[in-house]
């Protein structure tokens, strides 16, 4: 420390006195309200982070930065301890240098980081990431690692420990069922629950009897849960409701989304997060378009949605124009104004690759597109839109409600 | 990152109580090498009287953008470069939940179109999550290269923060002005 | 490691007999042709490196990430050691935990990492970063600190070590001279040369007279050089050409840009990196706009030169409207296409906020958009808009000749 | 990662060398927990015959998008997902300067229009360097969800390499396919 000058503290000497005028306000530092029932978590793949939107005002609460390598993988909310988790990679050098992979804990009051607790697996990271990493009960995350094996790290929260690595080698995801269990879908048409002891050590498992078939009609990753029955949807439209709450998994219901003719006419499920089930009312929403083999990612411009305790379809909501409600926010129109009405008619709706669903009883249905920073609110029980989340990041694929 | 704000305000205000601006502002002129002077600190010339803690608060009740923290035509945003934190959990004085402030902060002077009157604005970076990337806003009324430092918006304010990481920038009146470049 | 199978190499083993089978092509790793004189570093903000474009094809070569905290520095490239140097910034968590400032050091033939000098200064982060990390002569490297001092880093790239820093408080930037003097411009108006001994430690300094005003005319810190002699453009339009040959910095020139009718019609120059010097015919580029005070960082329509020798401006250059070749490249329209036409007549063009110039005898302009990822290539000596570098990242405010 | 990659490939040919293709198959299902069987790896059905090293190159004479590695419609791009390498500084079977190739992939079943003959591709990530964000791709032609992992596009294929940051992706002709559904 040499040179011209050696003043330390030159930069605060110069800024400090602004401060001591006339301090009529005093800069602070916000809090979180409490969860509400309406919140959703909106990843943004460019900045690394996950911004969390109050659906019924449209606002920003606050955000969790959560470094990956693709998608940031969206935070785990458990109420009873008011924690939020953010399951996480670093390089030491920015994108070179050593990996670490780690779980980071936030107050979900002050959004203020708690603690970490590195693990020694390397978690998965892909596209969606869905799936990736979830609670099982409120006191351990289990992460899929895809390197050198396919297999699920286990976390506990409490205690705050890796517990241990479980390899599930021709299986992926992480399904929670209970406190101590979760599930996986297989290469092979099954699925298996993974059962855990106490302390989170793995205990046993137990596989269904095939289900689907990996080449001809497989399960999507994106799926809906009631309880502990999980429903799959395929990628030619049939559906699979597996229920978890025996020993063996079994296959509870199974049926076809759509009749002769919709088949006829190509409409088929479609997207990246394209599966939402709301438990209370067991309704099934399922994001569909109009392709052929090989256009399971591509966007649809509706939402269906079955009663899955009738296997009835019970509504189509068609899609808002999130690219005009994407390219208007950054060119300073208002959702009410003409000039909206205007870019909605011009501009091709870019449709819905992904939605979510509130657990409530008056429950919202959250829709993005994976290109587009812009998010659709519908209310899920008539599908009316009601609103746009604007200016929501530049792109990301998944969607979580804490 | 609390303490030190604390500490720096408390070290400006005995700094500002013990020593007559001009001694304080001569002495700061001196440290620079060869003797030259450092550009007149705002506050020389930006305060409104002697005892400006005095000064009312400004004017809030403003129609259109000019009264609204959301926007980049809000009358405090006159020299701002980055997020409204209004957007992003936060507000016109508040930054988001788990970000931090920075103790170290660019000014500008802003005309209140309420009371037609000019404020010193401290706009202080949130630090320590990533860009909010909301309500992204650029004005550069007063605006001056990094040599003229307190003056300038491009630089990354959360320099002196725990974590160097911008989040956004609020926007906290922090005395009257009587002219809208008192440095002059 | 326990679990359902203790299967270690279960990816290698399934993955590798794809490429026992019929190796008719084998993937390789491409090199760097030699760096051409029409080459242009493209950073950008939001993936955080720099694309190394090819000004003649239109084609990227390779990049380099530049880790950072706003936007990325851009590479510093030796020829006589091959090396690519980029000043970085990096936390240990990502967003989070500890910082640590270094220099990436790179084969400029390979593109690959070779080394890091870990350096302990803090080094600066702007919206542009001008002149914040630049080469002093073939050694040293200068980085501007902000925090707790204004300063200037010194790294010596032979010996691989931090030398030591310089203290410049009041003063900003590195405007490289020789081999071992740099200049800064100061806020009471002046500018300092600033010399090092042979191991790149602080010798001596020497300040000009004063020639600006930084409250009623300050100059930009976007400024361009010829050999000993930096010329900086004034927020009003007054050009002010230093010369630091002799011991201490003299004015070697000062004119008005504009004449008395464009003032009145408020042209003025504004941008982000908007000055750019031709070094050979002594021409100097600058972006210009009609605006008030306070403009200074609007975009501008069109690119004035001047022969500096004359003081006669001998050019004005209109934009190529890079929002049509922005958004055109993402709806895969050619630049050839009729489409293209009315995406130029429709959209309004965003201006130009930036420009480079390359050095040799038919030079290149690049010119770009700090929110548009695409570059605009003038023929320098006619203005003639040659072709558009394509996906270009999505945000940058600088673009660097290497 | 040079070592491990050649190390992979000379594993492989040893395998292949030494072990009919049907035992070393089944010993991968037996390995499976409970027994049951993994999906046929797609080389168990995808070689045209017993040598398919001989098998000739293929006719890349193609006008139009089917034929430009820097467009997505080219012909071997028909399970991409992620920016094409021709764009980035690489080719279609280079990846670019600096950067590591992937030793673990995913694949694809491609028909090239010019011999109308099915190749299968090998889409090797390009690793190291920060997402390269040119000709981004997305076509999913038997592309199948993480559990049936080796025609999984969605996966980062750099988590086997040394740094698992994803630049960009190549598609390089690793033998000819009898059926686009090899695994059937």
């Amino acid at each position: 420390m040499v040179g011209l000058l050696a003043l330390m503290l030159a930069a605060f000497s110069l800024a400090a006195p602004l401060a001591a005028e006339a301090p009529r306000e005093k800069a602070s530092v916000a809090t979180l309200p409490p969860m509400g029932n309406h919140s959703v978590w909106v990843p943004d793949r460019l900045t690394q982070h996950n911004l969390l939107f109050d659906g019924d005002s449209g606002e920003v609460l606050g955000m969790i930065d959560s470094p990956s390598l693709i998608t940031p993988k969206t935070p785990l909310f458990v109420r009873s301890r008011n924690e939020i988790y953010s399951v996480d990679i670093a390089h030491s050098r920015g994108t070179r240098g050593e990996r670490v992979d780690f779980v980071s804990v936030y107050d979900a009051t002050t959004l203020a980081f708690k603690h970490e607790i590195v693990f020694p697996t390397q978690s998965g990271s892909s596209n969606t990431s869905q799936q990736y990493a979830e609670l099982i009960g409120e006191r351990f995350i289990g992460v899929f690692n895809q390197f050198p094996n396919t297999s699920v790290a286990v976390i506990d929260l409490v205690e705050r420990r890796f517990v241990e690595e479980i390899v599930t080698t021709g299986c992926a995801g992480v399904y929670p069922i209970d406190a101590h269990r979760f599930a996986a879908l297989c290469g092979n048409g099954t699925t298996v629950a993974i059962e855990l002891d106490e302390s989170g050590s793995f205990k046993q498992f137990s596989r269904s009897a095939r289900f689907f078939d990996v080449v001809e009609d497989p399960v999507a990753m994106s799926a809906g849960r009631t309880g502990l029955r999980w429903t799959f949807v395929s990628f030619e439209g049939q559906a699979h409701t597996i229920d978890y709450s025996e020993g063996t998994p079994v296959v509870a219901a199974s049926w076809s989304l759509t009749d002769e003719a919709e088949r006829s006419n190509e409409w088929r499920p479609g997207g990246l997060q394209y599966v939402a089930v709301h438990g209370k009312s067991g309704r099934l929403f399922v994001v569909m378009h109009q392709g052929g083999a090989g256009s399971h990612k591509e966007s649809g411009p509706e939402v269906w949605v079955w009663d899955m305790a009738t296997q009835k379809r019970v509504g189509r909501f068609g899609s808002p124009n999130l690219t005009a409600a994407f390219l208007g926010s950054f060119m300073g129109v208002t959702e009410d104004s003409f000039v909206h009405d205007v870019l909605n008619w011009v501009l091709p709706s870019g449709g819905i690759h992904t939605i979510a669903v509130s657990q409530d009883e008056s429950p919202l249905l959250f829709v993005r597109n994976g290109m587009l920073g812009a998010i659709g609110v519908l209310d899920a029980t008539t599908g009316q839109s009601l609103r746009t989340l604007s200016e929501a990041g530049l792109a990301g694929p998944t969607l979580r409600v804490p | 990152m609390k303490g030190l704000d604390e500490w720096l305000e408390q070290r400006a205000r005995k700094i500002a109580r013990n020593t007559s601006r001009r001694t304080f502002l001569a002495r700061l002129g001196g440290m620079l090498a060869g003797g030259a002077a450092l550009p007149l600190l705002p506050v020389a010339r930006a305060s409104a009287g002697p005892d400006s803690a005095r000064v009312p608060a400004p004017d809030e009740t403003i129609e259109g953008p000019e009264g609204d923290p959301k926007s980049c035509e809000y009358w405090r945003h006159c020299a701002i470069d980055g997020s409204a934190c209004a957007c992003c959990g936060g507000s016109s004085t508040t930054c988001p939940p788990g970000t931090e402030i920075s103790p170290v902060t660019w000014i500008g002077t802003c005309r209140n179109p309420a009371d037609g009157k000019e404020y010193l604005i401290s706009y202080n970076d949130c630090c320590g999550k990533t860009f909010c990337g909301r309500c992204i806003c650029n004005r550069n009324e007063g605006e001056r290269p990094e040599y003229h430092w307190y003056r300038n918006n491009d630089i990354n304010w959360c320099a002196g923060a725990t974590s160097q990481v911008y989040n956004c920038s609020i926007a906290v009146v922090v005395g009257q002005a009587t002219e809208s470049q008192p440095e002059k």
